[in-house]
């Protein structure tokens, strides 16, 4: 939504994302410096705002959810800098309205066949340990 | 191709043992309380050895760091069921948690008994898990864990390499044994690099390996007690180790 | 979102093997909490503060990442000038320290009466605000001074600013000096330095420099001042071919790093030295001035060799075989203190030790001696405040039920005081006592009120008025750090606890008011001009030494202590602490130690440090005893076993501990060593009730002339328990048994001739002339 | 009418009729079913505790880090052995004492491996992943390390546990078809049972050539089999460097430790069923006798390996491995050791060598001490070179904790739970093999009488 209407980098608010091991979420200020202006009234925008200057930090439900049991230690930031677009495992996030999970980030077979094409490491421990 | 290797100096090392705590704080190495350390449970992937010679009062002990050691033809490889154990090609021992079913055979074949098994489910009472190392899996009851080298020090390295383009420098990656000793006894590189720091502290005549005998070409090269001239140069400069961190 | 449970259902082998494990086990869905405001880091990235490890006062230079906020790791800081890069096993552990489950993280007031038998243990208490607590304290300070100043004290383990702040708000309040809390052979330390170099402070010794070194007692690699400092000096002086020769009654890792180990009699160190020096004199090696200045201070003419060989019961060759390597050593430099402080003989040993030095002329030079405190603090922040007073004086003053308020800050008395002293119950007589620590410790126990305490990773810190290693080859440093992270819970630091206690009391004498710690610091370093030109770039200095870690002195250490101030003279050394005719027959002499375990205590907290096994005695989760085969033999004990320690002597109620026992080569026939620091009441559930706390086997032996215990005149009787309590942990087995070599490691033979001829003693001593101890003869 | 189909003879004084009544109630079964049958329920519910709580419920450790579990597995599979070295060696040599013994012989193996090929598994850190060594296609290119022993092991297991079950239940076909044939009710479980088993069984000529055809390949293909299932299992250890491991010898050397508990197991549950079952007129002393001295031969091989492995260790004395070997002879070992030597070779020597002591009687008492001794040289060969590991630092003790204990007798009980079952659901003794033997002999017997009318007709 905000990328197709706005044309919104991504990174532009999602800056960990680059080079963090970590994508993490931007801070809520970052959502208002806009909001307060754009779109106040929407509801889920108001609860936004509601929340913020109440001093609440919101709860984001994780979609990609990266199973404990797999012991797996991914670094996001390198796969930015490797240019996986951010939609080859987000999905197109931009046209989605609640984020949805379009790959089994799980899966590792889906892992492996990136790494392979695009001859990343398939080095067990270069994700294990 | 890098062979990632470590030279311990055991005429430096006077066994403070801050190696084996940094060890255990880098790498979510649980501790089993008494009971279990009672039965030979613990679980530290660095222990010191003691040598001692000569008995009362010509007792004279000596210290030797003993953690895996990562050998190029390691006896704990070929012996696991499920490749959870392999050898990487940057000469790291490889021991990924996940695909180990618990065998305990690399255990039993490893000369040197480094290696130690989750007997049970490790425990970090709030808030002591707070301390815990993000950037380290914790490994769950019924899996073989050892020494990583710190693979996730030079996996960050790269990363940091990769960042600012640039290939890996020697004195890039400590371990954090090698980083906490009071007297620098650690030393951690590339052996394959003639010019790195290890190479040049591996070639010393001091130079031995753990049970060399054995064939298992070891990643790790101790130093003995003695001088060389090596060492009072590595004695006067400022270690190239200083860079890190 | 069903689709978002059955995506992550189809998950890899790994999942799927757990998952049949877990039977149809659904993961939880994970969230993530938004941060509201823009931060320096963003979530889940590292940040590395530089810091001072303030787990001992050696206060080394320290980095701690933290993610989110939370401690991960503690490394050390390269740049920093004595640590360089170092840390020991103690200062990794302060993070298993800040992080303890059972940390005292709200004021507590006691709620059940003091009693004894202390392990009543947290339920003796119920959480406060810290209103109450500072209302309650204030107001029972308030009643002791009108009633009369003098009955309030305060005791506190830091002898920096904080101690300098609580002896500003004493003086304020008129109440006698504070007392300070420090190990009890630094005391000693400093005593002797006062008569010797004419300077009250510890000295601090260029290990680096010299070319030779003599180690009296001082077990620099364990625990003594700076461990991590001296290991990378001792080092490098060894690479450069430096000998190392060790006198000490067992084989510490000291020691054990040493070229040669004397292990003499309990209390002769000074022996030794003395007789050493008759040879440096004999050999006209001293200046002039140096032995003049020696001479003042040891009139006597020194005991020659053979002498010293008999009463420290050493075998003469290696007394020769040392004397040849000092006279042949450019500059040798005798660092001593630690078990030789802490005998009757303690002063005068250590003193002869420390004088050596004169006799070297390496007083105030390169690879030689410095006597230079660090900053002032007393002076800069409580000037006409009193010295502090050693923890004895505290003794008398309970004794004496002077006592009405006690207020104990960063100090556990009760834990490290001889129980013959029997602090706790004179404790238990105080109206109020205020425990302010991170744990519940000894002291704690005893207390009406326990106010949680900032541990130095959530403090501003900084080294104190005693460094322990003063200078870095040049100017002192200081090391000095902000915290790492924010303080768990409520707690706060002891020194603001001492501010916010001066600010609800009306009109005090001088005014106790800063905006904090470093403010006080800031002030404090403004006067002393070794670091700072004037007063006014104070703040931009500290500013600048909190982000690097520490400050090095603009100006060079002055080159000597106040030489022309005359010490007057020590009584001879004699090694009185061992009469071996008046001992009880085969009672063995106590030989304690602070191991890199539990230190002095503190450490007894951290599961890590439970469970290292000691290089010499790999004993996990107890304190333990060390025998020598020999003894092991005569009483029928074997690693592993336990044995009961009471203390030898007519009287019934002798005191009596029960401790694992490891049959070590490290322990010197005819005594019993034994760790420090363990045996706490309480102190979270990692330290409860484990191993046996050695004070409680001393009376009141005291040092000659100095107001420290002799721990080291305390004599045993170690029989073997038949019902062992449980299994002692041994990591691998005791230094007992012989242990074979694997071939071609560890031994000496590829050494060059350099290292072992001219330090190993040329004949081996002739059996039974040595290794006998006192009634074992 | 048809029994004549099933080409037997005709029931009237029938000397194995006996043996066909396996469905009659035997209370003292019945009770020992139910006993061992708890024992089960009692294995199962520890394995779970010790998957729920980790291995720290057993008390192995570091550096003993394989204990009884190991143990027991060797100790299995090396019971198995009984049924096929034993019957498919007797029958392809056509030893006519054997005919009566095979069968509960082939039951042995047959639960002695199910039993044994449990322990790897409750052995595992995280069993519920135990199919990561079976090489299943998966599309993440993930498989076993076929270089590891203990994939070997997988693959020779399975492989004997089929190829044995084959064994056991292919010469049952006849006795099941009599057993079928006889079965009052037709629509009971055994009537079904029995008819499925016998996979339609009538005797016909081609069947049984087939029948005989079968057997004899099974048989001879089995026996390289068994061999190499217990070579494998050797190598576990033997592929290893630890020392008091790696040896040479240690292939044939467990494969006739195999055997030989695999006999005494044999003769032990012989001795029982002839007591239980009533079967003196069909395992007769001399079937005892003639086992009695197969085992005797056994003792002395087995006595002969286990001198020569530690002869050679002892002799070549390296470091290493004389730590383990002093250990063993005067350690902390020493009494099992010598105990052991008791038990496997003092003991059966004993009793075997005289012809008393192959009476059954003789014989149980000498296997049960083979069957101890047998165990305890598993426990010899596993821990005491685990307790000593070549850096002089880590030095190991082992003792068995309540749940391993438990686990054990529970796995033992399994067994005897099995074949108690087997024993009321199949005849256990092979019928149709026995009746072959006796009309054999009969027709011999026969022939002699006619020839000696005629010589004697010669004369009159």
């Amino acid at each position: 939504m905000h990328v197709v209407q706005e044309e919104l980098e991504c990174t532009r608010c999602h800056r960990g994302a680059a080079e963090q091991k970590r994508a993490g979420l931007p801070p809520m200020f970052v959502c208002v410096a806009c909001h307060r202006h754009a779109i106040p009234d929407h509801p889920e925008v108001a609860k936004l705002l509601e929340a913020y200057d109440a001093k609440q930090p919101i709860l984001w439900r994780k979609v990609n959810v990266m199973p404990e049991s797999a012991m797996v230690q991914f670094h996001h930031g390198a796969h930015a800098r490797a240019e996986v677009a951010c939609t080859e495992c987000h999905g197109d996030v931009p046209t989605m309205t609640v984020a949805a999970p379009v790959r089994q980030v799980a899966d590792m077979s889906w892992c492996v066949d990136c790494h392979r094409e695009r001859e990343a490491s398939v080095d067990c421990i270069a994700c294990h340990y | 191709m890098t062979r990632w290797g470590m030279v311990i100096d055991t005429d430096r090392c006077t066994g403070c043992e801050a190696c084996v705590v940094a060890c255990s704080a880098e790498n979510n190495v649980p501790t089993v309380g008494e009971d279990d350390a009672a039965m030979g449970r613990a679980m530290h992937w660095l222990r010191i050895e003691r040598v001692v010679e000569g008995e009362f009062p010509d007792t004279r002990v000596r210290f030797v760091p003993v953690l895996c050691q990562h050998c190029g033809a390691a006896p704990c490889e070929p012996v696991c069921p499920v490749y959870a154990t392999y050898h990487n090609d940057e000469g790291l021992n490889a021991m990924v948690y996940s695909r180990c079913v618990g065998t305990r055979f690399c255990a039993n074949n490893c000369p040197y008994t480094v290696r130690t098994f989750n007997w049970r489910k490790p425990a970090w009472p709030e808030p002591l898990d707070r301390q815990l190392n993000p950037d380290v899996s914790v490994r769950p009851a019924g899996v073989m864990e050892k020494c990583t080298f710190c693979v996730q020090r030079i996996h960050d390295a790269r990363h940091e390499a990769d960042a600012d383009e640039r290939e890996l420098r020697d004195g890039d990656v400590s371990p954090a044994c090698a980083q906490s000793c009071p007297t620098q006894a650690i030393a951690f590189g590339d052996l394959a690099d003639p010019e790195s720091r290890v190479s040049r502290l591996a070639r010393s005549r001091r130079a031995f390996q753990l049970l060399d005998d054995l064939g298992t070409a070891p990643g790790v090269v101790y130093r003995r007690g003695g001088l060389d001239l090596e060492e009072t140069v590595m004695g006067e400069l400022p270690l190239p180790g200083a860079a890190d961190d | 979102m069903p689709l978002h449970r059955r995506d992550l259902f189809k998950a890899s082998g790994a999942a799927l093997g757990v998952a049949l494990l877990e039977g149809c086990a659904r993961p939880e869905p994970v969230y993530i909490e938004q941060p509201l405001e823009r931060s320096t880091v963003p979530p889940g990235a590292s940040l590395w503060r530089t810091t001072m490890c303030g787990q001992c006062e050696a206060g080394c230079g320290i980095k701690v990442r933290t993610v989110d906020g939370n401690a991960k790791k503690i490394e050390g800081n390269r740049e920093h000038p004595t640590s360089r890069g170092g840390v020991c096993a103690l200062g990794h552990s302060a993070l298993q320290g800040l992080y303890d489950p059972d940390r005292v993280t709200m004021p507590l007031r006691r709620t059940s009466p003091r009693a004894a038998g202390a392990a009543s243990g947290a339920g003796a208490f119920a959480p406060a605000s810290w209103e109450e607590a500072l209302r309650a304290v204030g107001g029972a300070i308030a009643a002791a001074r009108d009633a009369s100043p003098a009955r309030i004290a305060a005791v506190t383990g830091d002898d920096g600013v904080a101690g300098a702040i609580w002896s500003r708000l004493l003086l304020a309040l008129g109440a006698p000096a504070l007392v300070l809390d420090e190990p009890f052979d630094r005391l000693v330390e400093r005593s002797a330095a006062h008569r010797v170099f004419g300077v009250a402070v510890a000295p601090s010794y260029d290990l680096e420099r010299a070319d030779m070194v003599l180690g009296f007692g001082a077990a620099f690699l364990d625990r003594w001042r700076s461990p991590v400092a001296y290991a990378r000096a001792l080092a490098e002086m060894r690479a450069r071919g430096g000998r190392f020769v060790h006198a000490e009654p067992r084989l510490s890792l000291t020691a054990a790093a040493a070229d040669l180990w004397l292990p003499v009699r309990s209390g002769t160190e000074g022996v030794l030295a003395r007789a050493l020096a008759g040879v440096v004199l004999a050999a006209g090696r001293a200046s002039e001035e140096g032995a003049a200045r020696y001479q003042q201070l040891f009139p006597v003419t020194p005991p020659d060799l053979e002498t010293a060989a008999r009463t420290c019961d050493v075998a003469l060759a290696r007394l020769e075989t040392t004397a040849r390597a000092l006279l042949a050593a450019e500059r040798p430099v005798a660092v001593a203190g630690g078990a030789a402080a802490l005998s009757r003989d303690g002063l005068a040993s250590v003193a002869a030790g420390q004088a050596l030095n004169l006799l070297f002329g390496v007083v105030g030079r390169p690879g030689g001696v410095t006597v230079e405190g660090g900053v002032d603090w007393l002076a800069a922040l409580a000037p006409g405040a009193a010295e502090p007073e050693p923890l004895a004086a505290l003794r008398r003053r309970l004794e004496a039920r002077e006592v009405d308020v006690l207020l104990v800050a960063d100090a556990d008395p009760l834990h490290r005081a001889p129980a013959g002293w029997r602090l706790d119950e004179l404790v238990r007589g105080v109206p109020l006592v205020v425990a302010i620590t991170s744990a519940l410790d000894d002291t704690a126990l005893e207390a009406d009120w326990v106010l949680p305490a900032q541990v130095d990773l959530e403090r501003f810190v900084v080294t104190g008025a005693h460094p322990a290693v003063a200078t870095a080859g040049g100017g002192p440093v200081l090391s000095v750090g902000r915290a790492a992270v924010d303080p768990l819970g409520e707690a706060r630091h002891p020194a603001e606890v001492a501010l916010a206690l001066a600010a609800g009391q009306e009109q005090l004498s001088t005014p106790v008011s800063w905006q904090g710690i470093q403010e006080a610091v800031v002030e404090a370093l403004g006067g002393d001009t070794r670091f700072v030109a004037s007063p006014r770039e104070s703040r931009r200095a500290i500013d600048g030494g909190a982000r690097a870690g520490f400050l090095v002195a603009a100006a060079p250490a002055p080159s000597a202590g106040d030489s022309s101030m005359g010490g007057e003279a020590f009584r001879e050394p004699g090694g009185t602490g061992d009469d071996d005719a008046s001992q009880p027959a085969a009672s063995l002499r106590l030989v304690p130690f602070e191991s890199i375990k539990a230190g002095d205590g503190r450490g007894a907290n951290r599961p890590w440090l439970q469970e290292l096994p000691d290089p010499l005695a790999p004993v996990m989760w107890a304190s333990w005893v060390e025998l020598s085969p020999r003894d092991a033999a005569t009483i029928g004990v074997q690693t592993g076993d336990w044995v009961r320690l009471r203390v030898a002597g007519s009287s019934a109620d002798a005191a009596t501990l029960e401790m694992g026992c490891i049959v070590s080569l490290s322990a010197r026939p005819g005594t019993v060593a034994a760790p420090l620091g363990h045996g706490h009441h309480d102190y979270g559930r990692y330290a409860r009730g484990r191993g046996a706390n050695l004070m409680g086997l001393v009376h009141d032996e005291q040092v000659e002339g100095c107001d420290a215990p002799a721990l080291l005149d305390v004599r045993v009787f170690v029989e073997r328990l038949a019902r062992p309590p449980r299994k002692l942990a041994v990591y691998g087995r005791g230094l007992g048994d012989s242990e074979h070599l694997p071939r071609g490691w560890g031994a000496h033979e590829s050494a060059p001739p350099a290292r072992s001829a001219d330090t190993r003693p040329a004949a081996a001593a002739p059996a039974g002339t040595e290794g006998t101890e006192g009634g074992s003869r | 009418m048809t029994e004549m189909a099933a080409g037997t003879a005709p029931a009237h004084h029938d000397p194995e009729a006996s043996l066909l009544e396996v469905a009659r109630p035997r209370p003292l079964l019945l009770v020992g079913s139910a006993v061992t049958g708890l024992l089960v329920v009692l294995l199962f519910v520890l394995w779970g505790y010790q998957a729920k709580e980790g291995l720290g419920v057993a008390g192995i450790n570091r550096p003993v880090f394989w204990g009884i579990y190991i143990v027991n597995f060797v100790f299995w599979i090396g019971i198995s052995h009984a049924g096929t070295l034993i019957s498919a060696i007797l029958r392809v040599v056509h030893a006519e004492w054997r005919r009566p013994l095979t069968r509960c012989a082939e039951a042995v193996t047959v639960f002695a491996l199910m039993v044994g090929g449990l322990f790897p598994l409750i052995h595992m850190g995280r069993p519920w992943l135990f199919y990561w060594l079976l090489p299943y296609p998966n599309y993440r290119g993930l498989v076993p390390n076929f270089r590891s022993p203990l994939v070997w092991d997988v693959a020779a297991i399975t492989a004997y546990l089929i190829g044995s079950s084959l064994y056991l239940l292919l010469p049952m076909i006849p006795d099941l078809a009599m057993l079928r044939d006889r079965s009052s009710d037709r629509g009971g479980v055994r009537y079904r049972l029995y008819r499925l088993l016998a996979l339609g069984w009538r005797g016909t000529p081609l069947q049984w050539a087939a029948l005989e055809r079968g057997i004899g390949i099974l048989a001879v293909a089995v026996i390289p089999v068994a061999v190499s299932v217990h070579t494998i299992v050797s190598w576990d250890f033997a592929m290893t460097m630890t020392p008091g491991w790696n040896s040479t010898i240690f292939g044939p050397y467990f494969v006739v430790g195999a055997i030989y508990s695999g006999i005494a197991v044999l003769l032990l549950a012989m001795a029982i069923l002839r007591r239980g079952l009533h079967l003196e007129h069909v395992l007769t002393d001399k079937t005892f006798d003639n086992l009695g001295r197969l085992c005797l031969a056994m003792t002395l091989i087995w006595g002969y390996f286990t001198f020569a492995e530690h002869l050679t260790t002892w002799y070549a004395g390296d470091a290493a491995s004389d730590s383990v070997h002093h250990a063993l002879m005067s350690g902390r070992f020493g009494n099992l050791f010598w105990l052991m030597i008791f038990l496997n070779v003092i003991v059966p020597f004993a009793l075997l060598v005289t012809r008393r002591g192959r009476r059954p009687l003789g014989a149980a008492i000498a296997a049960i001490g083979i069957v101890i001794g047998m165990w305890l040289e598993r426990l010899l060969i596993v821990v005491p070179s685990l307790s000593k590991p070549r850096l002089p630092g880590l030095d190991g003790s082992y003792w068995p904790s309540p749940v391993e204990l438990g686990i054990m007798l529970g796995s033992a009980g399994l067994f005897v739970f099995l074949y108690f079952v087997f024993v009321q659901v199949f005849p256990i003794v092979s019928i149709w093999e026995v009746r072959e033997g006796r009309e054999h002999k009969a027709v011999a017997a026969g022939q002699r009488a006619t020839e000696l009318a005629r010589a004697g007709g010669g004369t009159v």
